[in-house]
């Protein structure tokens, strides 16, 4: 059964520039225990604003029954979901898709997360997943400038965490690969959230190793019925072959979807 | 016989209410979320000849209480829809509307016959209306003399009732609608999309990869009223009425202005039981409305003979 | 030359806004809110030879994101318009749009031949395309030929350049902009209202007196600007764009879409301080955008001219 | 010039079926002055509702910045208001129109108000008004059945008041004439303000007397410039002499306009 409800908000600070974490509680949460899983979001009940936003999950707290997002007030919607109170109730579609395999990296082993602005979020509950498993967890992340960046402590509580932005106003200048060559990080897996270009680059460097990615597309549905979130797979790149982000994915192994 | 129900040519529908093509891919998903035999009907995704990828993302804008779909038709092909979509979906007590989609006549009649002859197929309905396929698609829903070539040959075939879609992007709706009635269908759906498109103003783009995509949704309600309203008064076939389907209040508004059935479509994106729920709020609205069945509704906007209280 | 100015034949405009025709009445009223100096231009409402009172009420009614009205024309004819409205206009530094409508050719030729000579009347805009007009009109805007021979028939008569008010009732748009093109017009407007219509569900009756209405407002700006989009790459002239406008990333959508000035609406009765507003937010949003003058915006969607940045 | 602004909402309160009373302070108060005049509120900022909706004034407190309006939560937009808290405040067009010519009534004379369901709530101001002028003030308040009526008690400061109920289950049972022919009320001036068959029926009672109605009509923009809320005139019933019901009325002498 698909799962559907609704999140109550407790807190809801900004973080850094236009960014917003947005803390809520409610049953939905004991759903929320795949990391890089995501949520359908209705704004609000006004039919202005007809479609449900994909926001990923951030952070879960099975014991208390809560869990965080963390998002960017960009357009319309998430810009409305800003204003939002504590009282606020959100309805609520998800979990949805299939997050990212921590199964994959094994005790010992070291995993590097990559993340790019607000591809970040859904790494946070990845690396503490993975931190209970005993996996040494190292975290690069990229940002525009330094106004941008966010949770860089949080992830300082895994392991290293590397910086690197575009305007080099903090940390590495230049793009997270910058920083991985910067830093010689190195990883059994690596696993990431961010922009198509970012997932370009790493898919080329690494397309051997056992690197997992996290694609965005605009949706509708969320629950694979529209056909709105399709990707060609590279076996099969011109053809009918496809794969839907929303339920196929967000996640997806390097190498196998188009980007 | 239940105040619910409606019998149009090949569907028996044990209430008005039924996804719209496109917004439901074959009930899979929606199966998860409720019993798919408690709908009236499923009017299931076009189904072409081919496998079809369709366009490249994105493929869907929001815009003010509508969305902008260019999904192209994507597909598993007609084979694919016969072995694996239908047999799955004859596990309900459901009956199916097949919807029928080409670039060509011959694609077509090739999908009309072929599907037209499973068993839980109970009708078709012949897309010639997608604004998202460049290639023939288009003309066929906006020339009436095409489309009426087009509904005789899929009657010709078709083992079931036919149901043509008719395009908005029309300047006479009523025109059209005489001319695929005359040349033998056994009823319409309407509406399909309207053409539209959005523009990202940093990007300088088209947010819709394919530029321009159908809008449904909440926006369109009024223009597919006023052509329901049109085209019931003209035609003698019953009508399967949609776009911008949200509410109770819209499934009445519907069949007042001349719908037998409605389709939910874009609704089931932000709602997905939003076909059992408005099934559910429909005894008490007919209480509230004094009515005693579904059929007294049809037409109320402009038949003479409905009980005005 | 100013950033925000905008040179279309007949109408040089301070900058790209001007209220749309039939939502700004005369004028008179917004006067109160503002200086009209400030506006790139003002559309009058529709003048018809005679006074006409229009249609019965109810004329409006309200749709999700959009509204609907059938207003009728409703105006004082064209001796008091001569005589009352475009003598208080002149008070104003700011050229006029004047819209002309009819129910016949003659009708047409009569008002645009006498308002054209008008001193404060620097372009016409000739409505083929009112869906509340029963007699006539609405077929001007529907068959090119006939759109085309009106287009000649006016600019015959006029003393001012001529823009040909288009209608979306259709189904190919781009064939009706070239026929109205190549019949003389020296730019377009575009778009008009949808046709549309609600059904009141408790008196089953349409909520418009008139039954069809209008459909204006946000709902229909992906119509717009779709139609926008696919019109500018086909013809010349340049458009005046318009359908659903509110806000300032509106405009900039229309001018990326092809439009050369933007007007507003629906909108001025939400915000009657609507089009000043957005003026004055203008050269923000072109800092914004990185954008010097508001004619780089004009079709940057499709030009390749146009540097993206 | 004409006035727009804010209000802020003090207190909502549901005084009979459907029907709310909200309490709204702000500098706009002060051009309230108009008995009969009315409001154009925009519900709230989301475009699904588009237009501004036409509510009375129904009563004003100079001295305290305060104002009320009642009004029914019928649609949509007026449900949507019937939800608002305290803090919200209200995008606000107005006062506009002509009010009731409260200065047709002199000192000494007696006047009848005569309201019908929703049409009541600008009687009220225009009722404490009359009072300041030292006239006699009664009224007739019609409503369909007992659970609908409202602000009886508040009328009763004014004067006498009658009640009457299509379904009889308060006061007389009838329309608001049948409480007036079983009062034997009498009056030099009647300002009236309901349902449009209430005002047709008070015109053929009353024609030749002074006697002025408040109309209702569906508005687009509440200024006069889009054409929407015109009537015709009975001096021209076919013809295109019109009035606008919001900027010429809402309050018309009896006899001035085709009902
Ligand atoms: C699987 C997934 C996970 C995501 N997780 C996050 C997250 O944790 N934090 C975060 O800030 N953002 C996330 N996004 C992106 C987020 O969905 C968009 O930023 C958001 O939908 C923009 O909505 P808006 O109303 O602000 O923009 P508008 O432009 O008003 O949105 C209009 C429409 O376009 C869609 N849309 C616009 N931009 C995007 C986009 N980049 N991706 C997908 N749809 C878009 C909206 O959903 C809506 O349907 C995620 C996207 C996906 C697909
Ligand atoms: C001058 C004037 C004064 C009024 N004063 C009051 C008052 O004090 N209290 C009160 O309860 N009502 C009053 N009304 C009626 C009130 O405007 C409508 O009840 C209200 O607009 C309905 O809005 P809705 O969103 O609930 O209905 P919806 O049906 O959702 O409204 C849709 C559209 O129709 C319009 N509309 C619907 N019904 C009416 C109507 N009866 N009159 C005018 N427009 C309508 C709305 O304004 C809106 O534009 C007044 C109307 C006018 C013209
Ligand atoms: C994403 C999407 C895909 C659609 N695909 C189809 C389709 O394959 N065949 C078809 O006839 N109509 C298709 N439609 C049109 C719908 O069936 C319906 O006619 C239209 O969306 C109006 O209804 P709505 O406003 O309730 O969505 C599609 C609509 C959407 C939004
Ligand atoms: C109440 C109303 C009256 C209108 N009257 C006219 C008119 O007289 N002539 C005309 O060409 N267009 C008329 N229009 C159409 C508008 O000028 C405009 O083309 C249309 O409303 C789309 O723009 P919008 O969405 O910004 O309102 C009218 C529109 C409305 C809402
Ligand atoms: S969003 Fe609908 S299929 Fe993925
Ligand atoms: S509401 Fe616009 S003229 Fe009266």
């Amino acid at each position: 059964m698909k799962k559907r409800g609704t999140l109550d908000i407790i807190q809801q600070r900004p973080i850094a520039r236009n960014i917003f974490e947005i803390t809520c509680s409610g049953d939905l949460v004991q759903e929320m225990q795949e990391p890089g899983q995501f949520l359908h979001v209705k704004i609000d009940q006004y039919d202005d604003l007809l479609l449900r936003r994909p926001i990923s999950i951030c952070d879960v707290n099975l014991d208390k029954n809560e869990m965080k997002m963390i998002y960017r007030a960009e357009g319309e919607g998430t810009t409305r979901l800003s204003g939002k109170k504590p009282e606020a109730t959100l309805d609520i579609l998800g979990p949805l898709g299939h997050g990212f395999p921590v199964e994959e990296a094994k005790p010992g082993e070291s995993v590097l997360l990559v993340g790019g602005g607000i591809g970040v979020p859904p790494l946070y509950y990845l690396g503490k997943e993975l931190l209970k498993k005993d996996v040494h967890v190292t975290t690069i992340l990229g940002f525009q400038s330094k106004q941008d960046v966010f949770y860089e402590e949080e992830f300082a509580e895994l392991g290293p965490v590397y910086v690197a932005t575009v305007d080099g106003s903090y940390g590495t200048k230049g793009f997270v690969t910058d920083a991985i060559d910067e830093k010689h990080a190195s990883f059994d897996v690596l696993y990431s959230c961010g922009p198509t270009p970012m997932l370009a680059s790493l898919t080329e460097r690494y397309r051997e190793k056992r690197v997992f990615l996290s694609l965005e597309e605009r949706m509708g549905c969320g629950i694979g019925a529209c056909f709105a979130c399709v990707c060609h797979v590279e076996s099969d790149p011109e053809g009918t072959v496809y794969r839907k982000v929303c339920t196929d994915g967000p996640v997806f192994p390097v190498g196998e979807v188009v980007l | 016989m239940s105040r619910l129900q409606v019998k149009i040519p090949g569907l028996t529908m044990k209430n008005p209410i039924m996804p719209a093509s496109g917004c439901f891919g074959f009930g899979k998903e929606y199966a998860e979320f409720y019993d798919l035999s408690e709908l009236g009907a499923i009017a299931i995704k076009a189904t072409t000849a081919e496998p079809r990828f369709g366009n490249a993302t994105p493929r869907v804008a929001e815009t003010k209480s509508g969305m902008l779909n260019a999904i192209g038709l994507q597909n598993p092909g007609l084979q694919a829809v016969i072995q694996n979509e239908l047999p799955r979906l004859a596990n309900y007590d459901v009956p199916i509307l097949a919807n029928v989609a080409g670039s060509e006549m011959e694609d077509y009649i090739e999908v009309a016959e072929a599907i037209s002859k499973v068993e839980n197929v109970h009708a078709l309905e012949l897309n010639i209306s997608c604004p998202n396929v460049k290639k023939g698609g288009i003309a066929f829903g906006t020339i009436p003399e095409v489309a009426a070539e087009l509904t005789r040959e899929v009657k010709r075939v078709s083992s079931v009732p036919v149901y043509v879609k008719l395009s908005p992007n029309i300047a006479d709706i009523v025109t059209m609608a005489k001319a695929v009635e005359a040349a033998g269908a056994d009823g319409l759906s309407m509406i399909n999309t309207l053409l539209g498109s959005r523009i990202d103003i940093r990007t300088r783009k088209p947010i819709l990869a394919n530029q321009y995509g159908g809008l449904s949704g909440p926006a369109i309600k009024p223009v597919a009223i006023r052509m329901i309203h049109q085209v019931s008064q003209a035609v003698e076939i019953p009508i399967i009425g949609m776009g911008g389907v949200q509410t109770i209040e819209d499934v009445i508004e519907f069949m007042l202005a001349g719908a037998s059935a409605v389709a939910v479509g874009t609704a089931n994106f932000v709602d997905p039981t939003i076909c059992p729920t408005l099934i559910q709020k429909l005894p008490a609205m007919l209480d509230e409305l004094g009515v005693d069945s579904v059929e007294e509704l049809i037409g109320g906007s402009w038949r003479e003979t409905c009980s005005i209280r």
